[in-house]
């Protein structure tokens, strides 16, 4: 894993925290507007799952593992927010 | 296992592990600690209902009887038995034991006075005031 | 292999299986009481759950940065960035307690409604993850700092930094979920 | 046998057994009780006989732990017990105690014998498991205290493995949870939450580490594999049942006027108990498949992945079948907590003193394993009493099943004694594998006393 350039390295990283931490202030923007529906609901909810595959494919590192450490997560991820979505989705009338 | 999981990685997770859950119990207890008499009604534990719960334990009901779910599965539950059957009943049935029927369960004679029969009859009826979420599923316990 | 210690992965999908459970959970619950959950969701405070999220990001950045560093063999370097990060973390707790307060000031506890228990719940076991992280961190840096690591030998960075990560992920979901989600 | 002072384990094993046969007595009677009332009344009515059956288990539990403390200790150690006269007179101090307890409940009725304790000046009995007078339990105390005096000593002036470190750290467990038997608040909700302390954090955590420090000594001894990996695997382990385990403790506050919050943690947490079970069983039959001596104690490894497996399926798969809130509103205080008791409770804590015994007690009585005709004894009652063990869960699932559907569930519910008559066939079927349990616990006497030469050593 030595084998990334650095100043690359810790580019990208610094763009993937800007990101994130722009991603969050829309999410803040929606929650303050306390705009609802099912919409809004996947959008915010497919922003926290990009945020969380950015934290784990570029500050964990798992970008450059074995896919299996990688699919966990992703699988994890994708297993919750699939089961929240459903879960608000069997809510709205 | 890999190799590069050694015996003291495992030893501080347990370690680590054993303290932060046991802090995560500690604090939980003391949340339901603090909100408990709104659930088990303690204004109304009264001297009968302390003398009550005595005669319970050197009864050894739970020997046989479940209270809330918990004891011997042996005879009926006893936490809501005072919503099931009443007082007089409760009364009448420990004075008029065992009933010798043949080849049935017994429950002992204990010789009962009673102002110790109304003891248990009050500490049955304030355990069947306690909010146990709706347990049991129905009368019959 | 991932980065860092074997170990460490073991427990890091554990914890994201619980936090996953309990998410989900929470999701099943409000579908059952919509109104109640919408409503008791309108007292917390988005502004400080937000720059909570900032503050976690922003000190997990650090934390890529003190891996970074000790890549090169800059191990002072990655000592302040771990202290930067621990920082970053401290000032997660307190804003974080600043709303505790509030919300215990309040009257609200565990059993006001099951809104307000997974709210209380998540967030709590959440808190104690980032002093669990914090007191990892604060290891590896007490090592970095006496030289412990190298450009070789840097594992048990990695196994701080991969832990602290997982801490952040589990807040990136919980935010939008518990406070923004309606 | 490498040190001397070990010896002092074998009268503890010898009364762990005999306390064995007499809670396997008392179960059977009140197995019998169940189908016919009035067997033995009034003389032992039935909460007599259940006293002494889980008391007995207790204590002959217990035994069986002291034992094992005193035989691996030293060796772990490697050196001699810090006082071999003190472990002896504590032996008989406990048994004693033991015994006048046990006459105690069966001689006078159980309120005289509150009375004759002591019972009025602090009020412990009269709740389950912890029924014992308050002379009984401060006999406990200070037997443990002494026991764990002795040992720590030992641990201290000697070489210091994980596996002593997790034995005593175990046995300091037990001691210090029993302390909240000594806590009885006329608020019943109170007394039953911190009843849990002892109990629960007993038997699905402290008891758990002792298990596994047990298990992982006798899978060193029969299989040779390096302490380092049996020792990380303990520590994995172990992590897994305390981190499971505490929090788990909720599913018992469920229905008991606990805060409903509980209904979410002790369901989330408990429903992950069985992995450190599942990870027990995995870990023996690995070891054994990764063995590098041939030892003559087949009877021993048989025990030991006994259980293994039997602690998965009593503690873990009958644990989590009725663990979750929703699914225990239904089953609580019904036969189905009675069927995940027995073989909870077998299947991990008898089953792993035995194994500790079969392994322990040919050495102390000077060879390495015992005859072959000894063993396939031994063996034979493995199989009748685990077995007969599977079964009476099984039976007594069946029963809880069908007490659910009549009492609980559906709009015209029968009353408790009226579906007791329904389920009588499954009470008569539990009676029969009873009797085939103790035939298997007399053959496992018997194989003690067949003597008949010793296998060969083959490391």
């Amino acid at each position: 894993m030595d084998t990334v350039h650095r100043p690359h390295f810790i580019r990208s990283s610094t763009i993937v925290w800007l990101a994130l931490m722009f991603l969050t202030l829309i999410t803040y923007a929606i929650g303050e507007a306390k705009l609802g529906g099912w919409g809004v609901m996947l959008m915010v909810l497919g922003t926290a799952v990009i945020k969380v595959q950015m934290v784990s494919d570029h500050f964990m590192g798992l970008r450059r593992t074995r896919w299996l450490w990688r699919g966990i997560v992703l699988g994890w991820l994708l297993l919750v927010a699939g089961l929240v979505t459903i879960a608000y989705l069997s809510a709205v009338k | 296992m890999s190799e590069t999981f050694t015996k003291a990685m495992a030893r501080n997770i347990f370690y680590g592990g054993a303290v932060f859950f046991f802090l995560l119990f500690i604090a939980l207890t003391f949340d339901t600690v603090q909100s408990l008499p709104k659930r088990d009604h303690r204004e109304n534990i009264t001297d009968s209902v302390v003398r009550g719960k005595h005669i319970w334990e050197t009864r050894d009901c739970v020997g046989c009887h479940t209270i809330l779910g918990e004891g011997a599965y042996f005879a009926p539950e006893l936490g809501n038995v005072y919503k099931r059957r009443g007082g007089e009943f409760i009364k009448a049935w420990i004075k008029s034991q065992p009933t010798g029927a043949p080849g049935r369960r017994q429950m002992p004679q204990f010789n009962l006075t009673d102002q110790q029969l109304d003891d248990l009859v009050s500490f049955l009826k304030w355990t069947s005031e306690i909010n146990t979420s709706n347990w049991p599923p129905n009368i019959e316990g | 292999m991932p980065p860092g210690d074997l170990a460490i992965w073991f427990f890091i999908f554990a914890e994201l299986l619980a936090f996953g459970i309990f998410f989900v959970a929470y999701a099943f619950a409000r579908a059952h009481n919509v109104e109640l959950f919408n409503e008791s969701q309108q007292h917390l405070n988005i502004a400080s759950g937000a720059i909570n999220t900032l503050v976690l990001i922003t000190s997990s950045y650090f934390v890529v940065r003190a891996v970074a560093a000790i890549r090169q063999n800059l191990a002072r370097e990655c000592a302040r960035w771990i202290a930067a990060a621990i920082g970053m973390g401290g000032v997660f707790l307190v804003i974080k307690v600043i709303e505790f307060h509030a919300k215990f000031s309040a009257g609200i506890s565990l059993s006001t409604n099951t809104f307000y228990m997974f709210y209380l719940s998540l967030t709590i076991f959440h808190f104690m993850h980032v002093i669990l992280g914090m007191v990892i961190l604060a290891a590896v840096m007490l090592k970095a700092r006496s030289g412990g690591y190298s450009g070789e030998n840097h594992a048990g960075v990695e196994t701080g930094a991969s832990y602290w990560h997982m801490v952040d992920m589990v807040w990136i979901i919980l935010f939008p979920l518990v406070y923004v989600i309606h | 046998m490498l040190y001397k002072s070990q010896a002092v384990a074998k009268p503890y094993f010898i009364a762990a057994i005999g306390l064995f046969v007499g809670q396997i007595l008392f179960g059977l009677i009140m197995g019998y009780q169940y189908v016919v009332g009035d067997f033995l009344f009034p003389a032992i009515p039935f909460n007599v006989a259940r006293m002494v059956h889980t008391n007995l288990l207790i204590v002959w539990t217990l035994f069986a732990f002291m034992g094992a403390g005193y035989y691996l200790i030293p060796e772990e150690a490697e050196t001699e017990l810090f006082s071999p006269k003190l472990a002896i007179i504590m032996f008989w101090i406990f048994l004693v105690a033991g015994a006048l307890t046990i006459v105690g409940y069966l001689a006078v009725p159980y309120a005289t014998l509150a009375q004759m304790t002591g019972n009025d000046i602090l009020a412990t009995m009269g709740r389950e498991f912890l029924e014992q007078p308050l002379p009984t339990k401060v006999g406990i105390v200070i037997v443990a205290l002494a026991f764990l005096f002795n040992i720590s000593l030992t641990v201290l002036k000697g070489r210091k493995t994980s596996i002593s470190l997790v034995l005593l750290l175990g046995l300091w467990g037990l001691a210090i949870f029993f302390l909240f038997s000594f806590y009885n608040p006329s608020n019943l909700v109170l007394d039953k939450y911190f009843w849990w302390w002892t109990v629960h954090l007993w038997v699905e955590g402290v008891w758990e580490l002792i298990l596994g420090a047990m298990l992982a000594f006798v899978l060193i001894k029969i299989t040779g594999v390096d302490r380092e990996v049996i020792e990380k695997w303990l520590y994995v382990i172990i992590a897994m049942t305390l981190i499971t385990g505490i929090i788990g403790t909720g599913h018992h506050y469920f229905w008991i006027g606990a805060p409903e919050y509980w209904q979410w943690f002790g369901s989330v947490f408990s429903a992950l108990e069985p992995i450190p079970f599942f990870m027990m069983t995995v870990f023996a039959f690995n070891m054994v498949n990764r063995r590098r001596r041939e030892h003559p104690n087949k009877a021993a490894t048989l025990w030991a992945l006994g259980t293994g497996v039997m602690s998965f399926l009593g503690a873990g798969v009958w644990g989590f079948m009725h663990t979750l809130a929703p699914v225990n509103f239904y089953t609580h205080g019904t036969q189905i907590t009675a069927a995940h008791g027995h073989m909870a409770f077998f299947g991990a804590y008898a089953m792993v003193n035995l194994t500790m015994i079969s392994y322990a007690m040919p050495m102390l009585r000077g060879r390495s394993a015992n005859s072959r005709s000894a063993q396939t004894l031994e063996m034979w009652s493995f199989w009748l009493m685990t077995v007969s063990m599977v079964f009476i869960t099984l039976f007594l699932t069946a029963a809880g099943i069908l007490q659910i559907w009549l009492q609980r569930m559906g709009s015209n519910p029968m009353s408790f004694m009226d579906t007791q008559d329904q389920v009588m066939l499954f009470y008569w079927l539990r009676e029969i594998a009873g009797l085939v349990f103790f035939v298997g616990l007399v053959l496992y006497i018997w194989s003690f006393f067949c003597k008949k030469g010793e296998a060969h050593f083959a490391a």
